[in-house]
């Protein structure tokens, strides 16, 4: 249920945007989901939605898209690349890096060196992708 | 675009006071300060929050000690638990005491995701126990805790004078609100830091006595409130306002 | 393709032995000891470098003191200055003690520049002076410095004692050669090392004295070799054959 | 003259590279050099072309490209974008960076808000772009 507030940072960086691009509208935004965040889909559509987009009067007419990245993961050390299908972790593990994706390096190695010196290439976390709406004059992307 | 950061102000609108406790240098004692500053503000009947940001070398849970099983609770985000009437947040309930090998992008983006998730009560003061250096969290705070003053830790030796105030000169050109500075761990005839920092303009609070009985009441809040240090500090609250 | 990584072992080839003093925590003393052992080991008619890496919070220059005017030499690359018969190296050459705000990326990319371009003589050792932290300068130097052992510093409180076992595990857990740990700043009655880092199998190299002539000596090599703490440090490397 | 290091991390960067590649000659290679760091060209090119390449038999025959690349510079603080002409650097303050260019943080400000939090988008310093060689089965980039 921690997705609450990831979906309350959408809607606030949504009207953000939006304000700064002078919309009167947004018709539709689209949300990335890193897989390495594990973020549960329906929790948070849920709350963005019916709930929170619901209550923001720029968003009240919103589509809301939502689009799964794929976690993949290139050592430093060794240059391997690897996907989250190949991290073997506890189900307490990966609920610690559900909340904070970066302790994927407490408990992630690399597949081939064993070194914790990786980075996260794709699928880390939550990202606003894209929005449109419309201002007074005229459509904007 | 990276939505959490547009929350974050939201999250710490209704804390009253966010106290940043740096110092550039470690060892100076910043978790100790921050600590007891946290338990003495608490005393005091104030709501006080304490967020651990040094990730690599995480001391606060150590200084108070936390219940086995304390654990944030999930519920529109995370709610820290209560530990020794303060509400507590640090990385460890997620690395499990572990070591955290973070490059400087892994430490801006947890420090992100915990104040863009983490619900603070409604508190009088947050207590922020930073790290040492100039890196990610040092200008990450500045970034993002726009309410946060700092209040700068140094110790008496010139080692720590001198990256202190590499740490003075940097939040003074940004413009950062400090509050003073302490000096940690003084000791008969140590010199005086006015020497060094009187060029700052920045209040010196006063000291904090070297006290030996301080390592025997880690991880026991109610006898680190009756270390001379806790006194001393008490005492340096009161006269500079903090509270 | 980043061409600097590809010269950094070409750079270190000539140089004997390389020994990395951290200990994850700040204020262990890992400057104090890495800048005694410098001249220990000069003092033995070895000829040494150092390598001040806390790009936060130089200290070596404040412990040894360089000379005005002292700057490294142009010459197909930089060639560090001698300075009090240690070949010194430090970011502070160029920063000339201003705060240098770095982010994670920016430490990294100073790091294997001042690597990739700094021609040592035929060192028997360099010493280097690691920063606090588990972040970019020790993974960097895990990684690319590849001939060095770790000389690990540690306080006997249990602050510092949490945070060096988060080191350890992680030197461990990566292979990387671990020479022993020196407890420093020790008192009387304080607990020993023992219980807490027994489980790594890394040896315990011995105690360092609190020395409250330590500060008078800052600045002042000569004096610096003359107090309890170096003596004490001499025999660790005696005892220990560091040399 | 700190130059001489740098071409020397060129050759090898570029021979480690033919190596992997299975080159018998490089026939060329292209450098990026970035006008934070301010190298000077000629001693750069001097030490490469003339003296170094020489002394490598994979590069004797090698065509050496150099590319400048403008610096620019983005503040993390207010998104501003400035060129390295918008900074105001006395002589020894470039010297340093020079050496280390991160020590631009130290001495640059972001133009519109004196940010030293900013990124160096382009020209940091040097870069092997690419490198064409020969080996024994044909030709290879
Ligand atoms: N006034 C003091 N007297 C004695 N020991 C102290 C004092 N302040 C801090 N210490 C000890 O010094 C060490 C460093 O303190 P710590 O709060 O962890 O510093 P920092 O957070 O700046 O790294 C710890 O072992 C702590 O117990
Ligand atoms: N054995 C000792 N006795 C007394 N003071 C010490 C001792 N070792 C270090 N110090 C002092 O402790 C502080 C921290 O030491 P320093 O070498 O800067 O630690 P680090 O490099 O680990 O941050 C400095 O003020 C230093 O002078
Ligand atoms: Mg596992
Ligand atoms: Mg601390
Ligand atoms: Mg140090
Ligand atoms: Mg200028
Ligand atoms: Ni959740
Ligand atoms: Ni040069
Ligand atoms: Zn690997
Ligand atoms: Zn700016």
């Amino acid at each position: 249920m921690h997705e609450w507030a990831l979906a309350e940072a959408v809607v606030a960086a949504a009207v953000k945007a939006a304000k700064r691009e002078h919309l009167d509208t947004i018709t539709a935004i689209h949300v990335k989901l890193g897989e390495l965040q594990q973020i549960e889909h329906e929790i948070l559509e849920f709350a963005l939605k019916e709930i929170l987009a619901q209550e923001e009067p720029l968003l009240r007419s919103a589509r809301i898209e939502f689009q799964l990245e794929k976690a993949s993961f290139k050592c430093r050390n060794c240059q391997k690349e690897w996907t989250f299908d190949d991290a073997d972790l506890s189900p307490e593990e990966a609920e610690s890096i559900h909340f904070i994706p970066e302790i994927a390096h407490v408990y992630m190695r690399c597949i081939a060196c064993s070194s914790p010196d990786f980075e996260v290439i794709h699928g880390r976390g939550i990202w606003l992708v894209s929005l449109q709406g419309v201002r007074s004059d005229g459509p904007k992307t | 675009m990276d939505p959490r950061p547009e929350i974050i102000a939201r999250r710490l609108a209704k804390i009253k006071t966010i106290i940043a406790v740096a110092g550039g240098k470690g060892g100076v004692g910043k978790s100790t300060v921050a600590t007891i500053l946290a338990l003495i503000l608490r005393e005091q009947f104030h709501r006080v929050g304490l967020l651990d940001l040094d990730f690599y070398g995480p001391s606060a849970h150590v200084i108070l000690w936390i219940p086995g099983g304390a654990q944030p609770r999930e519920e529109k985000g995370i709610i820290p638990p209560e530990v020794h009437g303060l509400q507590f947040m640090s990385l460890v309930y997620y690395s499990g005491g572990r070591p955290s090998p973070l490059r400087g992008p892994d430490v801006s983006n947890a420090f992100i995701e915990l104040l863009a998730i983490t619900r603070w009560d409604d508190l009088d003061f947050l207590i922020v126990d930073m790290p040492p250096g100039l890196g990610d969290t040092t200008l990450d705070a500045i970034r993002w805790l726009t309410k946060a003053r700092f209040l700068v830790v140094s110790t008496p030796s010139r080692v720590s004078l001198e990256t202190v105030k590499k740490l003075l000169a940097l939040l003074t050109e940004l413009g950062a609100p400090i509050i003073g500075i302490i000096e940690n761990m003084r000791r008969d005839g140590d010199p005086l830091s006015q020497d060094h920092l009187g060029a700052f303009k920045v209040p010196l609070l006063g000291g904090l006595p070297f006290d030996p009985e301080l390592e025997r009441s880690l991880g026991n809040p109610g006898q680190l409130m009756g270390t001379a240090l806790a006194q001393a500090l008490n005492r340096i609250v009161l006269e500079a306002k903090i509270e």
